[in-house]
């Protein structure tokens, strides 16, 4: 099971059982919903938004270790960033869980990069990503991964 | 001639590795493998018999025409039906279903009128209903189900079953706990009221003996891909004395009986609900599938498809967090849907896959069901005429080692 | 790959004897003959990737998903649509425009609205307007035929597309006549005053190179089993923007985003059109056919299906008492349609069927149109890559026969 | 083409090229119509019931070969005849061209014994007596061979 320990691996887990900001967030002046029809995942994103930057970050939901944690580490990169700066970061991150490219730095959307062997679990992965870009544009439309644009 | 000793054999997909692990193939409730038998009458009408059906006087039509129409007398006598007239080919049970639903709805229903469910319905014996509701006005109301055990609640079939309701369409089989609904009642009962009854059979089918003139509905849905048969193929059986009271559903060559520039008239049933080129190459499969499972034996199939479920149940129960649904005790259909509250389903059937067991995960197109158990969805494995205790227990130590990585022990 | 001078051993169903003699198969308007390619990616399919697509993630489920998926980026293509999401899968030609008289016209549609349809068009494409029709209180016109010559009387285009025309269908290449319409003008005209485009491409599909972007429509309707594809599938192309603001047709599983018990959502296209489990076994072969298509070259297939059209023409001319339909000079499609006033042709075609040639007798779905001419039906013969000059000799000597038989002489 | 020699054979040719009592009947008292949907063909009979007998019969109509003799023969068959021997005599004849077997004695209703071979045909033979007996019934709805009960 080499692909799916590279999938699961202990990043993956960790945020998966220690999720990285959690929970509502009271103070939040954006928020959006994402779900995966598909699958069932669901995940809300909360945002304060302070001048241009996101300065408090929050995920709520359910679903599948790989849409879970990856939320939970889509919360801890995109905080202190501009709307520009979490644009490029979900670039490089669709990058990754599309290609399997593991990302030039090391980090830990590096665990990601096995994602790309289970194309069916792309949109897992990018599920939380979707939710905040759209909390950020104020969309109000839940994000959807169906609609084949991600 | 199929036999039970060497069944495997007789189903090419089945003998291959997925990830370097032989395949255990448990995702039947979702589509069954096909016998060679059904591959190659495909393969071999393609061959030789090939031409358009019906309006055709040369060779190859009237043969192509007699295979077709050979395939419903077979599905009509596979289902006991009065007349091969009473079957109508469709893509499958989805189609079927919503072809009851938009023709005999939209004859017969209104505002006022309600149309009752049950709370198993998949989808697709849902939204079609909903959509005839908008239409005309109609109501729809749901006998519930009693919990994880996944019952009907019969106690409260009088309250529900009042005579506004026109029609009563429920499922034979649930795909997602297993049950299997006392049909023959349901259809009984809502006759003393004068509603029609609609059976969902994409998931009996292949699995029981289904007489349709005993169960006493009126309409039967089903599809060729959940019998062994192919994907693009199914039927609709449906009362003759209905049937020809209907209007048609798509309107296209070989339904009409005339057509002038500003109106039609209709052939009878089946032509009139068979709009267009029918499928005739997949409806020969259908004759090779009701062959091949008649062969088996119906009733024996019925009791191994049962005896994995319930073995499947019994083996799985004993996982430590695990929350298996459908009846504890009683008949049983041969799947077993459970849950984890730590291990989400899509782990766990792509974890799974990595031992070459084919699962399925999710809400099973049983979202108002799974909300109402408190569930986003359950993880599933369906058994067919080929699977075995054996693979049964390969199930279970792939869950085992599932449940340990997640525990992180 | 296939290539022009052994292309009939691709096809099996050729190499055979009809009544002692061997098989001219002439019958290709109403149905192809598949190449052995087809037949092939069929079995195939069903041998090693069978599993039900989209909601599994076990290893056959995501290869059945990828050859579902891989045939609508296949279709894609061989059209030119801008997206993959503008393809959506169904029977055929025929449920193609069910599909859309349905859901475009009950969303669109209502009392004083016109739709325009020609007087040439086959029931698949006139039927289900009369149905939308009756639903929405719109009303049919029809753009004349010029008579035997059977073009379209461009001349009344004016005074028959006039602002009330809210949507304009029309067939690419007549199935009765032979005749190619000039699809890119219909289309440029009815923009212009606002309407929509529906093509019927159940005759140029297989036979012409077809570009949806470059003719300019918002819908365009095929089969498969007219292309070399098996029966069961075919796909409606439709322009994104107006898909995206339809509603759905079919209701069931697969098409929903959220399902309550009282309403639902629905997933864009080309999900919400496809309820249900879809016809993926059958779709593989559209990959195989278009693949076969493009490798003998669709400029060429053109080229050769309109020769054998014109060269039929020319020689069928000079039989006495002969009545040839379809245009004389200008571009023809592969086939001709005849009829002599003393013989039936219904007698015809059986007679033919004695010397192993497969025609087609009647009204080919064409009733009002052989009305307006003053007749019941004709006899058809049609050709695809696999005829040959010499198949029209024979044609034409059998032919001789049965007037002599007939004259009593 | 043997069996094609005995489905058009002599008496089929004969029919057709010169039918018998064929034409409106302005004496009719009853009167029925039938068609064929899936082949075109069409044919109006019209009797006079004189009694409990076909004094006069006649048809009219347009098809192939096979309906038009069937119904030119079948005026022939019926003339004089009551409602049961009409009802007797298309029994014979629709196990002759269902069957193929050649009636008992030798008649001209022995020619259609070729249709069998010819399923798609049958529904062509059988139109013109369809029309009568619904004729003789008074039955007002137009005969049909798509009732799937021929
Ligand atoms: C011009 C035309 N339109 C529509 C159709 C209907 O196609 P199908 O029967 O495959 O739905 C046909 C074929 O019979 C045709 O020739
Ligand atoms: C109970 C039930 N009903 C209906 C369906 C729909 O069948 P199909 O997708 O073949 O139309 C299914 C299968 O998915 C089912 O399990």
């Amino acid at each position: 099971m080499s692909d799916l320990t590279d999938l699961y691996q202990q990043v993956i887990l960790d945020h998966n059982r220690r999720p990285r900001n959690r929970g509502k967030l009271p103070s939040a002046n954006r928020v959006a919903h994402g779900d995966n029809p598909t699958c069932g995942d669901q995940c809300d994103v909360y945002l304060r938004v302070d001048g241009d930057r996101i300065a408090e970050i929050s995920f709520d939901g359910s679903g599948c270790a790989i849409s879970q944690a990856s939320a939970s580490l889509m919360t801890t990169r995109l905080k202190g960033k501009t709307a520009a700066e979490a644009e490029k970061l979900y670039a490089e991150f669709h990058d990754i869980v599309t290609t399997g490219k593991e990302p030039e730095e090391i980090s830990d959307v590096g665990a990601f990069a096995g994602v790309h062997a289970f194309p069916a679990r792309i949109k897992c992965a990018t599920l939380g990503w979707h939710a905040a870009l759209n909390a950020l544009k104020g969309d109000p439309a839940p994000a959807t991964t169906e609609s084949h644009t991600d | 001639m199929p036999n039970w000793s060497t069944l495997r054999d007789d189903f090419p997909a089945l003998h291959q590795q997925v990830n370097g692990k032989p395949l255990v193939y448990l995702d039947n409730a979702a589509t069954t493998q096909r016998p060679r038998a059904v591959i190659d009458a495909l393969s071999h009408f393609y061959e030789r018999d090939n031409a358009n059906v019906h309006r055709g006087l040369h060779a190859l039509s009237m043969r192509a025409t007699d295979a077709y129409e050979g395939a419903r007398a077979r599905v009509a006598q596979f289902l006991n039906a009065a007349a091969s007239e009473e079957i109508i080919f469709t893509r499958g049970t989805t189609e079927s279903i919503n072809l009851v639903a938009a023709s005999w709805g939209s004859a017969h229903l209104k505002a006022g009128d309600v149309i009752l469910l049950t709370e198993m319905e998949h989808h697709s014996n849902l939204v079609p209903w909903q959509l005839i509701a908008q239409r005309t006005g109609a109501k729809l109301r749901y006998l519930p189900v009693t919990g994880d055990e996944g019952l009907l609640d019969l106690a409260q079939l009088d309250r529900v079953l009042t005579p506004e309701v026109k029609v009563f369409a429920f499922t034979h089989i649930s795909n997602s706990l297993g049950t299997i609904n006392p049909v023959a009642e349901l259809c009984a009962r809502a006759k003393k009221i004068g509603a029609i009854t609609v059976i969902d059979g994409a998931q009996s089918i292949g699995h029981l003996p289904v007489d349709v003139r005993a169960l006493g509905c009126d309409f039967y849905a089903f599809s060729g891909h959940k019998m062994g048969a192919v994907t693009g193929i199914g039927a609709l059986y449906g009362r003759r004395a209905l049937l020809d009271a209907m209007p048609p559903y798509q309107g296209g060559g070989g339904m009409i009986s005339s057509v002038d520039f500003f109106e039609s008239r209709w052939k009878p049933s089946p032509e009139r609900f068979e709009a267009g080129t029918p499928n005739f190459g997949d409806a020969v499969t259908l004759t090779a599938a009701c062959d091949y499972l008649d062969a088996l034996g119906r009733d024996r199939i019925a009791r191994h498809d049962s005896e994995l479920g319930r073995l499947a149940y019994e083996k799985l129960s004993v996982l430590p967090g695990i929350r298996l649904l459908g009846p504890k005790t009683g008949p049983r259909g041969g799947l077993v849907s459970f849950a984890f509250a730590d291990v989400h389903a899509h782990d766990i059937v792509t974890f799974a896959d990595e031992d070459g067991i084919a699962l399925r995960g999710g809400h099973h197109c049983n979202q108002p069901l799974m909300r109402k158990l408190g569930l986003t969805g359950t993880t599933r494995a369906s058994f067919y005429v080929y699977n075995t205790p054996e693979e049964i227990d390969v199930l279970v130590a792939s869950l085992r080692r599932i449940l340990k990585f997640f525990s992180g022990s």
